[in-house]
């Protein structure tokens, strides 16, 4: 039902789109508007999402420990794994962040008659890690539409990613295997039972958005082509505040509207992982909580419990039959606070 | 007690392809004998001021719940996503990659979908969505959201108490989303509505009021240690004392209560105090804080700091130096992760650990003083101050159960193998993926060791058995050692029902039985018996 | 094609037809010999013919020298082993190729026993001193040969060399057909072909 | 607000990211390209509009019927031939490549690889003039990848 929800979504936005701009020729609203409103939800709603989950305290320290402790001098301990100083919890984050380190761990059970069986299960990690290089170099890909000159570097990535000269326009690698990990991790929603099951429409239209968003691009890059100088006036002229909406087929407009879609979808969705992962208390602390007396919540008090004194006095009789010696400070302090 | 079935056929059960039925659509579960716990008796709920106490059963249609239930609930979500950023943000960035599901015992011992950690996680979150966001509001089920009804109450309680808060999916999630979290919120929101189980709330009546989990009072305390006193004596041929509530001793030692008369855990005792004895250690024991386990972990984090409060309590009147902590699973979590920030810090008098013996300082625990029995004795063996006899421990083909709260709760897996390696000459480890920071659950942590449970706890516990009688297979493994009290309790069960020929027993078991005394060393009386009283050597039995 | 040795045997220094057809396709004149590159160029009778080249070879072979080219096989190994296609058989015959598509991997010249293929290993543009504006240069790490010169078959021009030859000692023409001149002259005299045993069945006839 | 040490640099970071297209080039606005077009022809092969849009796909039909399909002869929509070639036959009016072709191409950052082997028409000499008896095998291997 999801999925199908979100394909009528995805549809729609093509139609209105379509009618927007190749019918009724709203360019001004398609090309200007929308683009910087989604902008703004973006920026702003990222922003508010991150001060939201700042504001909320993290009273314990709760890290998962994926490798041995730091304890005794001769037990050799895992730095990245069960970090014990603040610099190896930004190793420890940026082999998360950048190598998706836990999903790599991945393993996949399976019940062979009366064996549970455990392989390595890496294709998630390999669909996961291609899928989000692939769009972050596209991203910075397209910064060639928005600056002038060009720098080299971007230059360089673009010519990277079309070394194999397929085709002309060459090919971009990243427009590939976009579309091949978008397609995985897709199908894995459809074709594994288990994750159908789990899978709701908000995990479907990002996807979809993502895939509209490539599919236009490359249709735009390679069969409907556009003019790519015009497009490059409009995006110039959106980052320096005054847009001129691009008199180009409606393929471009659509490729924006999913641009659009995304990016105002972003803060609202489960895409603020990309800002949350920073922020998973199992993974940013450092293992030490033994060695160094971390912040309390702000809410801590001393825990109110029946204190020995207390205690000594409901069970004395039986403290003093076993023969257990009682604490007559409790009868001092009890004097003198009388 | 529901009847079980027998392992072959309760394998065959096991199904990991979920229902056609949507599952926002398939509430409230069944609630069929053997998978859930009994609530909490009203009397227990009052002596500690728990909200809601009443005498109901799951199985009711009407769990009597308060009439504002739905407003307290909602407003326990809020309070709750307003103070633990760990729920807050787990809350809002699953991806729902599904890398989890298959990573949980109950869902690999049941094939409940519900069982994924995911879904676990989306019973929370799509109230959240569906009662707190707009979108939800707007979008429904469409959002991943739906209402709060009294049936998905029910689903709470079942799915909640079908956690052990182990902590393996968290290794596997690539956000580090830790169900633990979200089942310490869903347990601690059902406490708010008066839904809650007996197996963890008379424990937790019990610490508060008596000292300690199982309600020993201070006199059965002592005598459960004189009997086991005497039980060394036979087979040490010494007189061992214990000092109890010992003021100025150097060392305050706490266990879980489970060691002090359960059996195997009562081998382990006897291991410490051999131990201690041995080392001629300054310390005590005491009848107060008779408790180092802390079933408040299962509860609220106010009943865990509250549990805590009472040993840094004790340290400071007793005035010791430093405290040495069990065998212990959670308990090592907490007092690992929580006790310096739940608790408080550590009394003045405490100094940071320093062995006696070897002078090794622990640096890592210079804040709680606090340190790990395996982690001492490591050190000792280290050291080589111990006189160990391996060959003693011959007959016991040894595999190692990393139990899950120090594993993935603190990063304990070489202590413990250190000791063993050194203390027995057969030790093999389990499967690689079933070990360290991959380790299965015994299926039932977190408060479900209870027999009602049973079923569930052999299905949760079956892929640790699994892994077991793998070794055993191939090793002839018939020794499961483990550092835990629950664990020595439940993998017993656990290994009857599915690994039968395998026993389990504590480190410290095995370190007593290798240890080698002066008076051994000289012949005046060597060892003829471990320390189950059986002979050392299985030809000695046939001789005899 | 067939090329007339005798005739090259009266004029053992004219080089007219590898220098028109080097200048006309922009072939570098790289003095290293192994980042040579040649379309066509002359070779003595046992490195043209080794297969019949004995010791005892005849004067009248041996003071001669043969012009070598692509002999644009029936059955081109180099097409065979191309894994872009880039090499091509034209249905008229000719072994083209496609400068665009070849990405360097010289399986080609690996296949070719002619070793009629050479391989950019630089840049040729400053070892062409003379550029024809007409024609396209190659890129570093392509491939390239001699093409029977197809744009200027195109416009109904013989190749470059057939026309830059001052003694009419080669002649091109269609093969398949029986009229042609060029199946006349081979008809009418005795020719050799390069490594015939091999099985490519060469294009380039030699009249010795 | 909790751990602000942390969290607001990585805010800071995250919004100067996302912005950069704003503020790396604020105050440089672009200069609009205008390509210098042949003074003595008025019409290309196809309509302006097509060409701005579609030349490359032209070019690239032209590449493949010319080496691939032996066909060099183009018909327009005008019903005009042409002869397919870049170099022979765009270049005739289009005379002057960095004039034309580049100045494009450089605000897009497009940079095809046509000229690595055809010649455009200022380039004729260009090279050629360069004493290549002093290139060395050293010296010449130092050259930059023509590839691109």
């Amino acid at each position: 039902m999801g999925v199908v929800f979100s394909f009528l979504v995805v549809m729609a936005l093509v139609l209105v789109v379509y009618l927007g701009v190749g019918v009724a020729g709203l360019r001004g609203l398609f090309g200007v508007v929308i683009p910087y409103a989604a902008f703004l939800t973006f920026l702003v709603g990222m922003v508010y999402r991150l001060i939201g989950w700042a504001k909320v305290p993290v009273p314990f320290r709760i890290v998962t420990t994926c490798g041995q402790q730091k304890s005794l001098r001769w037990v050799k301990r895992s730095r990245l794994e069960s970090p014990y100083t603040n610099f190896e919890v930004v190793l420890r984050m940026l082999l998360e962040v950048f190598a998706f380190r836990s999903l790599f761990r991945n393993l996949k059970a399976e019940l062979k008659g009366p064996n549970l069986i455990y392989g390595s299960y890496k294709w998630l990690w390999l669909g996961a890690i291609a899928f989000h290089y692939c769009f972050l170099t596209i991203l910075i890909r397209h910064f060639r539409f928005f600056s002038y000159p060009v720098p080299k570097v971007i230059q360089l990535i673009d010519q990277i990613d079309s070394f194999f000269h397929i085709g002309l326009p060459h090919l971009y690698m990243t427009d590939a295997v976009i579309l091949a990990a978008l397609t995985f991790l897709f199908v894995r929603r459809l074709a594994d039972p288990r994750l159908r099951y789990i899978s709701l429409a908000s995990d479907y239209l990002p996807l979809f958005f993502i895939y509209g968003l490539v599919i236009s691009g490359i249709l735009m890059r390679h069969f409907f082509k556009v003019d790519v100088v015009q497009v490059k006036q409009f995006t110039m002229g959106l980052v320096h505040f005054h847009p001129v909406p691009p008199k180009v087929g409606v393929i471009f407009y659509i490729h924006i509207g999913f641009l659009s879609a995304l990016m105002a979808y972003f803060p609202f969705s489960k895409l603020v992982h990309m800002l949350g992962v920073f922020l998973s208390p199992t993974r940013n602390l450092a293992n030490n909580s033994r060695a160094v007396r971390h912040k309390p919540a702000p809410w801590w008090k001393k825990p109110k419990f029946k204190t020995y004194c207390e205690w000594q006095e409901m069970f004395k009789e039986a403290l003093e039959q076993a023969g257990l010696p009682l604490d007559e400070d409790c009868y001092k302090d009890k004097g003198k606070k009388q | 007690m529901a009847k079980m079935p027998k392992p072959e056929e309760l394998i065959k059960t096991i199904d990991y392809t979920p229902p056609e039925k949507d599952w926002m659509d398939d509430i409230p579960p069944k609630f069929l004998p053997g998978r859930y716990c009994y609530p909490a008796k009203p009397h227990i709920l009052e002596e500690i001021g728990f909200p809601n106490p009443r005498e109901w059963s799951p199985t009711d249609e009407d769990w009597k719940l308060p009439p504002n239930w739905k407003e307290i609930i909602l407003d326990g979500i809020k309070d709750r996503l307003s103070k633990y950023r760990s729920f807050k943000v787990f809350m809002d960035i699953c991806v729902r990659c599904g890398a989890c599901a298959d990573k949980c015992h109950y869902f690999l011992g049941s094939g409940d979908p519900k069982n994924m950690p995911v879904l676990r996680a989306e019973l929370i979150r799509s109230i959240i969505k569906g009662e707190l966001t707009w979108q939800g509001k707007l979008f429904g089920k469409l959002a991943g959201a739906r209402k709060l009804t009294q049936d998905v109450i029910k689903e709470w309680f079942y799915y909640y108490y079908q956690c052990s808060e182990c902590r393996r999916c968290s290794v596997f999630c690539p956000y580090g989303i830790d169900t633990c979290e979200v089942t310490m919120m869903g347990r601690e929101l059902l406490h708010l509505v008066g839904c809650n189980i007996n197996w963890i709330l008379e424990p937790v009546r019990n610490c508060f009021i008596i000292g300690n989990h199982l309600g020993l009072q201070p006199h059965t305390v002592k005598e459960n240690i004189e009997y086991l006193c005497w039980d060394i004596e036979e087979v040490l041929g010494i007189k061992i004392e214990v000092p109890f509530n010992k003021k100025g001793a150097e060392i305050l030692f706490v266990t879980p209560s489970g060691d002090y008369f359960a059996d195997p855990g009562i081998y382990t005792m006897m291991g410490y105090l051999i131990l201690f004895h041995y080392l001629g250690l300054d310390y005590t024991m005491s009848t107060y804080a008779s408790e180092g386990g802390n079933f408040g972990l299962f509860t609220s984090h106010e009943a865990m700091a509250k549990i805590n409060a009472k040993i840094y309590h004790e340290a400071e009147r007793l005035g010791v130096k430093f405290i040495i902590g069990g065998e212990c699973g959670h308990m090592w979590r907490v007092k690992h992760q929580y006790m310096d920030t739940a608790t408080g810090p550590a009394p003045k008098n405490l100094e940071t650990p320093k062995s006696p013996i070897t002078g090794t300082v622990f640096e890592h625990a210079k804040s709680t003083k606090m340190i790990h029995i395996c982690e001492f004795t490591a050190d000792l063996i280290a050291h080589g101050k111990l006189k160990l006899d391996p060959s003693r421990n011959d007959k016991y083909i040894v595999t190692y159960h990393d139990s899950c709260n120090p594993s993935r709760g603190m990063g304990f897996f070489e202590e413990p193998r250190f000791i063993l390696k050194h203390v027995c000459n057969n030790f093999y480890d389990m499967p690689e993926n079933t070990i360290r920071e991959k380790t299965f659950c015994c299926g039932s942590g977190s408060g479900l060791n209870t027999d009602e449970f049973m079923e569930m706890r052999m299905r949760g516990g079956f892929p640790r058995a699994n892994a077991v009688q793998y070794v055993r297979d191939k090793h002839g493994v018939n020794t499961l050692a483990c550092i835990c009290a629950i664990d020595r309790a439940a993998l017993t069960t656990l290994m009857n029902y599915w690994v039968p020929d395998v026993q389990v027993c504590g480190v410290h078991e095995l370190v007593a039985n290798a240890l080698v005394f002066p008076h051994e060393e000289s012949g005046e009386r060597p060892r003829t018996m471990d320390l189950r009283q059986q002979p050392l050597k299985p030809e000695d039995e046939e001789n005899a | 094609m067939v090329i007339d040795t005798r005739v090259c045997k009266e004029h053992p220094d004219c080089e007219a037809c590898i220098e028109a057809c080097h200048k006309a396709h922009n072939v570098p004149n790289i003095p290293f010999k192994r980042h040579e590159i040649k379309w066509i160029w002359k070779e003595e009778f046992e490195h043209a013919f080794p297969d019949i080249a004995d010791e005892y070879l005849s004067e009248y072979l041996h003071d001669r020298e043969f012009l070598l080219l692509c002999n644009h096989c029936e059955h081109p190994p180099c097409v065979r082993v191309c894994p872009t296609q880039a090499t091509f058989k034209r249905t008229d015959g000719i072994v083209m190729m496609d400068m665009h598509r070849c990405i360097g991997c010289r399986f080609c010249m690996a296949a070719c026993p002619y070793g009629s293929r050479s391989f950019n290993w630089r840049d040729p543009r400053p070892f062409i001193k003379e550029p024809n504006p007409k024609y396209p240069t190659r890129m570093k790490g392509v491939v390239e040969k001699c093409l029977f010169c197809t744009e200027q078959l195109a416009f109904g021009e013989l190749p470059v060399c057939v026309r830059a030859c001052p003694h009419g000692a080669l002649k091109f023409g269609d093969l398949t057909d029986p009229n042609s001149e060029i199946n006349q002259i081979i008809r009418e005299n005795f020719v050799l072909r390069r490594k015939v045993s091999l099985g490519t069945g060469p294009s380039v006839f030699y009249i010795v | 607000m909790h751990d602000a040490g942390k969290i607001i640099p990585g805010m800071i970071a995250f919004v100067l990211f996302v912005t950069i297209p704003f503020w790396a080039n604020f105050g440089k606005a672009a200069p609009e390209p205008k390509p210098e077009l042949p003074k003595e022809y008025k019409k290309c092969v196809e309509s302006k509009d097509f060409m701005r849009r579609e030349h490359m796909k032209l070019l690239r039909k032209w590449r493949f019927d010319v080496v691939r399909n032996n066909m060099r002869v183009y018909i327009n929509s005008e019903g005009q031939t042409f002869d397919m070639s870049l170099q022979n036959e765009c270049m005739r009016c289009h005379t002057q490549k960095k004039k034309f072709c580049d100045v494009c191409h450089d605000y897009v950052a497009a940079h095809p690889y046509c000229w690595n082997c055809h010649i455009p028409p200022e380039e004729k000499k260009g090279w050629a003039t360069k004493e290549t008896e002093n290139l060395t095998e050293e010296v010449s291997s130092k050259q930059p990848a023509s590839h691109h």
